[in-house]
């Protein structure tokens, strides 16, 4: 029950951070944490189907999506930067 | 209370963060960010109510499998856009000049 | 007998996923071929349903609430026939809009396949997480076909409809969870006797959460932002398959959740409001059209204002004597037919137009009469369902509705439907007169082959007929 | 005006998440159990792991339309027009190590989704779980610079990617001789589902890879 | 379908089909295209001759079709009707032979002649509605079909012009819907019999069917021109003259006109109008119109110009014949729909003529065109003296049963207006005609399009038309007592509409 009650404040704390902290690598990482703490929350309600899909899909490969936009982004700006 | 109502009530307050951020945020990264919280928080609520019993249920729980892998590709195709919106106007936000069509002074 | 439930489906199905397997720019005869069969098979069914009545199909054999089912009444029949049918022609037209156009044609067939199966598949639904997954696959494969053109406009038009879709949906599917939560089921068949009206508030809370999320794919004002740009900004005979039936998908969903599945928490005050939105869009629609200086978001705008008058059948029908509301209901569905016709013949023929003047701008028409009459005609067409003149499909539904307002003593639905048709004649008319001028001398036309105009006046013509044949598709619409 | 609107919304998904907890709160008992559904069918169902009877078998028309949204994505990307990169994608210089690691790993992950996909039958796991290990391997691939980025599927992988939802369509339409769409004859279900769950691993593995490839690929430039 | 049922659809058929065969042709197939008008009138002037024989014998010629539930359209060829088509039919013909000579050489005309025979389709449905929503469809279509007539010319002043047509007609249409929708809804079907429908409906529905019986009349008003609803028609003027001549004589301002006929004799029923006290307002509001127009014809140099005021006043005689309370008041108004057609159309073809000819669009041009051109003049006189009233043309007969009619319903007020107006009317009449005969030619004329040729003023086609209406005007008056006369016409109707009049 406590570690329910603390694993929901964290998704709640990360996901508030993926939302506003100005950095968007930070953000993107916070998200993948999110995510990582969601597979968990899963495990908790009995469903490690979910789980498993969220670890691999939800923070997985929507993470390496996200990662590569934001690198996408900062090539981007390099390139226009200078 | 117990665990599942309190994941369905964490749920409840990610859809409401998920969509203030999408409504909110400029940045469309964010906005696919806030996309997925929301999504996260559907699916702990659909879960988490269905099992407010205790009793794992196995269908709320195939329809989330089914909800991530929807939300996946609304987010790959979302990505997919706003990098060529980047490539073409060299920004990630949607330009504000199209919402000001809206109005009748134009 | 032969079932064409299923194959209403796997049909679009099947043919979207072999052209994406053919590869880019392949897939135009398929589709063709597939559309025609899907029409033959709505056809079929709605014969059927004549005959004998509403339709249950047990998708598995579990049936609800294991199982999925599908249904198919009147209303859905309806809808299956305009969708194919609207979908037919516009097949002919991409191909020769495509051939003769610059617009890349790219994955457009199966885009649209897969667009069609999720609407035949929407509309055949019994299922409220079903009709999520089917909300998704529309909205994936309209925002695809939205971005098909490329470029800056299209694609951050795209983008914003991408994101108003996939709130609606979020909203929806939280509705969803709430229903599951209060009842533990999803079909609708289950939940429709267990909804009462001391029901909790977590399921007025996931009607009104459901309702909304269909509200924004609806493009209802004040979520119509984000229509104008991807209505505007798609390849014309995308823009005819989004204004004529995408939008009307989502507010099929809301006649069902409304009338069926909610009606015993429907109270007249929701009702009023959402009329009241309907107004709105009406009025605010049609003087945005007047102000548009391109003939596309013109034309993008109308559907604005047209949706407007489907959102007065709630105030009508909820809470009306049965004769009333049963008025004002036929007016809605055959408002929704008629302006399915009529707008994807408007937006062919404006796509006609801009092919042949290399102009979107309205100012750019001059001489459109003499050079392009058959398409100017088809505008003309089209243009009396929008305005509601007779005896178009749009003036039966105007007829029914003025009707239903008279009978229920709600006056002030009529001044704004009046004041509609005034402001819509007031746009049609915009783009007429610019037609009516002499060509400027610098003007080129560029010839048009047939197959770019002709299924445009069939549409055209179809929305005109649908005014005398408006018995025989009520009659549709009250099997039962 | 901005911060009016800040305000406006704010208070406005404030309201509706305190509308939202207090309705969750104050929920009856269901009148429908599903649970105890599932568990009486489980044995007609041909699978004995209950979630992967609801999605394959009990709500299989839902995830047959699932793998079209997902095609869909893909091909939504696909259709968007390409930046005139013309070059061949540029392998991304990586270490060494890393480039071990993925050669020892990939053959690992291909086995470990095969396993998934076989344990799906009778506990946690199956088709998306496998196919989304396949993909991590080839996002691991590409990131060791051993795969490329796609630029236009050629037509043996369009295939590939298609296979799972047509084989999932092909049951599905040949199961209507019999009964209704997706009824699968008795005896038959475990097999069938097999079948299915196998072609769907293998697209959800390039579809999902798909996704990444694809947008890895525009950010080539020329 | 027997042919009885068949033969209002074919009346219909026979514009309508033409009309779209001649949008289809090429331009310059213009012998075609003619073939295909006069075909099509022709054809049409012959199946009304047979069902005006049918009719005269008690035949009857109904089509009924069912749009929606509870909603058919309906076409009845009664006496009413046959009158109003024939009008249209046989003008409609001499139109068409006039606007050929008319339209020679100038551009779309293939368009022009196609909605000219949209036009003509719509008046023809209008005449034989048989219930408001008949009515109703066709009034509509009469406006869409008659717009691009309006802005044929495509100049900024014909843009504006019909900008102004549809605000007005569109508007009015609006009024009329919900009008008919709320008679709907209080009534059923309302279809067109003699005597009326509504005196069935019980008292209680006085307030409602007054407000009806209000918006019903301004809907149909502002096509018949009504003062203030008139603006319209003046500017209307830039259309080509052929489309003026239809629009004044037969098809837009009749179509009101004669829809406030329908309306107030076989919807309400001209006794429970009376009843209900709603015939002295519509008096009242054609008096006024008939003294005003005529008024501001007096001021207008325009020829064009000044016709259209005229048409304001003189239309308005036939809805102040309906607004007479009783049998002969009923006859005049009837019988003026038939005369002022034919008189107006013979001024308008004049006009064209003098514009086609000559160049002449003022009067102030028009010196000494009397010499130049006697029968068009000879036959723009008869016209005008018609309008006057002076005895015995078309115009005489008509003021002559409103006089007797006010007389009956106790408005002797009404002759005052009568006599007025047609002082006016001389007025704005006889300086014309002064100046085309009296006058001596002093310059050249402002553009000599067609030069006098053999002693042919003017090409044969454009000659011919006005020389038959202006022959029509002196024998409906001399004749008016003859059994085939629109006089004889009008009186069987009167004596129908009034169920329980004894005089």
């Amino acid at each position: 029950m406590i570690f329910d009650l603390l694993l929901a404040a964290a998704l709640l704390w990360s996901a508030v951070q993926a939302l506003t902290t100005p950095d968007l690598f930070r953000a993107v990482v916070l998200f993948i944490v999110f995510g990582l703490l969601m597979a968990l929350a899963w495990a908790r309600l009995d469903a490690p189907d979910i789980a498993l899909a969220e670890a691999a899909i939800g923070a997985g490969l929507s993470g390496a999506l996200l990662l590569d936009a934001v690198g996408h982004l900062r090539q981007k700006r390099r390139e226009r930067s200078p | 209370m117990n665990a599942p109502l309190i994941y369905a009530l964490t749920g409840a307050a990610l859809f409401v963060f998920g969509v203030t951020g999408l409504m909110l945020q400029a940045h469309l990264l964010r906005k696919i960010l806030a996309f997925n919280v929301m999504g996260s928080g559907i699916f702990l609520v659909l879960v988490g109510l269905a099992q407010r019993t205790g009793i794992p249920d196995p269908v709320p729980q195939a329809m989330v499998l089914t909800g991530i892998v929807v939300a996946i590709a609304a987010t790959a195709l979302a990505l997919a856009l706003a990098r060529q919106l980047l490539d073409q106007s060299g920004e990630m936000r949607l330009p504000e000049e199209e919402a000001g069509k809206d109005k009748l002074d134009v | 007998m032969f079932d064409p439930i299923p194959w209403l489906i796997l049909s679009p199905l099947i043919w979207a996923t072999l052209a994406f397997v053919q590869g880019p720019g392949r897939g135009g005869r398929l589709a063709v071929a597939g559309v025609a069969l899907q029409l033959a098979l709505a056809a079929t069914l709605a014969q059927q349903i004549i005959a004998g009545g509403a339709r249950v199909y047990a998708v598995g054999g579990w049936g609800a609430p294991l199982g999925i089912d599908l249904a198919a009444d009147g209303l859905s029949a309806v809808m299956l026939l305009l969708t194919q049918a609207v979908a037919l022609p516009l097949a002919f037209y991409a191909r020769a809009y495509f051939a003769a156009h610059a617009a890349p044609l790219r994955y457009f067939w199966p885009l649209t396949g897969y667009l069609l199966a999720a609407m035949n598949a929407l509309f055949l639904s019994a299922d409220v997480f079903n009709i999520y997954v089917t909300l998704e696959l529309l909205g994936l494969a309209a925002v695809g076909l939205v971005a098909v053109a490329g470029g800056a406009g299209p694609v951050s038009a795209a983008m914003r409809y991408l994101l108003a879709t996939l709130l609606g949906s979020g909203a929806y599917l939280l509705g969803v969870a709430l229903l599951y939560g209060v009842y533990g089921s999803v079909s609708l068949a289950a939940l429709a006797p267990l909804i009462a009206a001391d029901a909790p508030t977590a399921v007025s809370l996931a009607a009104a959460l459901m309702l909304l999320g269909l509200m924004l794919k609806t493009a209802l004002f004040p979520f119509h932002f984000w229509l104008p740009p991807a209505h505007g900004n798609a390849p014309a005979p995308v823009s005819a398959l989004l204004s004529a039936l995408v939008i009307k998908a989502s507010f099929y969903l809301i006649l069902r959740l409304w009338f069926d599945l909610f009606a015993p928490i429907a109270s007249v005050t929701a009702a009023q409001f959402l009329g009241a939105l309907g107004a709105g869009a009406v009025i605010w629609g049609s003087l945005l059209a007047l102000r548009q200086t391109h003939l596309k978001m013109l034309v993008a705008y109308s559907t604005v204002a047209q949706v407007g008058y489907l959102f007065l059948i709630f105030p009508l029908a909820t809470g009306a004597a049965a004769e009333v509301a049963a008025s004002a209901w036929q007016g809605g569905a055959l408002q929704a037919v008629a302006h399915g016709l009529a707008k994807a013949a408007m937006f062919a023929a404006a796509g006609a137009m801009i092919a042949a003047t290399g102009r979107d701008e309205i100012a750019g028409l001059a001489g459109v009469a003499t050079r392009l009459p058959l398409t100017l005609f088809t505008f003309v067409l089209a243009g009396m369902t929008i305005m509601g003149l007779p005896p178009s499909g749009g003036f039966s539904a105007k007829w029914l509705l003025l009707g239903a307002a008279l009978a229920s003593g709600q006056w002030w639905w009529i001044v704004v439907m009046l004041a509609g048709g005034l402001l819509s004649a007031a746009y049609v008319f915009k783009v007429l007169r610019q037609a009516f001028l002499p060509a400027e001398e610098a003007a080129h036309f560029k010839p048009l082959p047939r197959t770019l105009e002709w299924p445009a006046f069939l549409l055209a013509l179809a929305s005109l007929l649908l005014g005398l044949w408006a018995s025989e598709m009520l009659n549709l619409l009250g099997a039962a | 005006m901005k911060a009016l609107l800040n305000i406006a919304v704010l208070s406005l998904t404030g309201a509706l998440g305190l509308v939202l907890a207090w309705s969750i709160l104050d929920l009856p008992a269901s009148a429908v159990r599903l649970p105890e559904q599932v568990t009486a069918q489980l044995d007609m169902s041909g699978v004995a792991h209950p979630v992967t009877a609801v999605l394959l078998n009990f709500r299989g028309y839902d995830t047959l339309l699932e793998i079209a949204v997902l095609l869909l994505a893909l091909l939504g990307m696909l259709a968007l027009p390409r930046q005139a990169s013309g070059s061949k994608p540029r392998p991304v210089p990586a270490s060494p190590m890393l480039q071990t690691l993925a050669r020892l790993l990939t053959p690992l992950m291909v086995l470990v989704a095969g396993y998934v996909l076989w344990a799906g039958a009778h506990r946690p796991g199956g088709a998306f779980q496998a196919g989304a290990v396949l993909a991590g391997a080839g996002v691991l691939l590409h990131l060791a610079g051993l795969l490329p980025a796609w630029a236009t599927p050629g037509r043996a992988l369009r295939a590939g990617l298609a296979t799972g939802l047509l084989v999932f369509i092909a049951v599905a339409a040949t199961l209507m001789t019999q009964g209704t769409l997706l009824q699968y004859p008795p005896g038959w279900a475990g097999a069938l589902i097999l079948v299915i769950e196998a072609s769907l691993t293998l697209s959800l593995g390039l579809i999902l890879a798909g996704l990444y490839l694809v947008l890895a690929d525009s950010k080539v430039q020329a | 379908m027997s042919l009885n049922e068949t033969l209002p659809l074919l009346v219909l058929a026979s514009s309508l089909l033409p009309g779209l065969i001649i949008f289809s042709l090429p331009e310059e197939r213009h012998i075609l295209r003619s073939l295909f008008n006069l075909a099509g009138a022709t054809l049409k002037l012959l199946l009304i001759v047979y069902m005006l024989w049918g009719v005269l014998h008690g035949e009857e010629y109904v089509f009924r079709y069912t749009m929606l539930p509870g909603l058919d359209l309906l076409f009845v060829a009664d006496a009413l009707a046959m009158l109003f088509v024939t009008l249209s039919a046989a003008l409609w013909f001499l139109t068409t032979l006039y606007a050929i000579g008319y339209l020679e050489n100038s551009p779309h005309r293939s368009r022009f002649f196609g909605f000219f025979s949209l036009c003509v389709t719509a008046t023809v449905g209008v005449a034989m509605a048989g219930n408001l929503f008949t009515f109703f469809i066709f009034y509509e279509l009469l406006t869409l079909s008659t717009y691009p007539l309006v802005v044929h010319r495509g100049t900024e002043q014909a843009m504006r012009a019909g900008n102004v047509y549809l605000t007005y007609t569109l508007g009015g249409g609006a009024l009329l819907l919900i009008g008919t929708v709320w008679l709907y809804g209080l009534a059923g079907q309302v279809e067109f019999t003699q005597g009326g429908v509504l005196a069935a409906l019980g008292p209680e529905y006085a307030g409602q069917l007054q407000i009806v019986f209000f918006l019903l009349i301004a809907g149909l008003g502002v096509k018949a021109a009504l003062v203030p609803l008139h603006g319209w028609l003046p500017q209307a003027m830039v259309a080509p003259a052929p489309v003026s001549a239809l629009l004044h004589a037969v098809a837009v301002v009749k179509a009101g006109a004669f829809g406030i006929m329908r309306v107030v004799y076989e919807v309400y029923g001209v006794e429970f109008a009376h009843a209900l006290s709603l015939l002295l307002p519509l008096a009242v509001a054609a008096s006024v119109t008939i003294i005003w127009g005529s008024l501001r014809a007096l001021f207008q140099d325009d020829l064009k110009r000044r016709l259209a005021f005229s048409t304001i006043s003189q239309v308005s005689y036939i809805a102040l014949g309906v607004a007479l309370f009783g049998p002969v008041g009923t006859i005049g108004g009837v019988v003026h729909l038939v005369h002022q057609g034919i008189m107006k159309i013979t001024l308008f073809f004049c006009a064209g003529n003098y514009a086609e000819t000559l160049g002449i669009h003022k009067i102030s041009e028009m010196d000494g065109v009397g010499r130049r051109m006697p029968w068009t003049t000879v036959a723009f006189t008869v016209g005008a003296f018609g309008m006057i009233g002076v005895p015995p043309l078309a115009g005489f007969i008509s003021k002559w049963y409103l006089g007797l009619g006010a007389l009956e319903a106790q408005m002797p007020w009404v002759l005052a207006v009568l006599l007025a107006s047609s002082l006016l009317n001389a007025a704005y009449f006889l300086p014309i005609l002064h100046r085309a005969w009296f006058r001596p030619r002093t310059e050249t004329w402002p553009e000599e399009h067609i030069p006098m040729q053999k002693g042919r003023e003017t090409a044969w086609l454009l000659l011919a038309p006005p020389l038959i209406t202006a022959a029509a005007t002196v024998l409906a008056g001399l004749f008016a007592a003859s059994a085939i006369s629109p006089l004889d016409w009008a009186k069987l109707i009167a004596a129908r509409e009034y169920l329980r009049w004894v005089p």
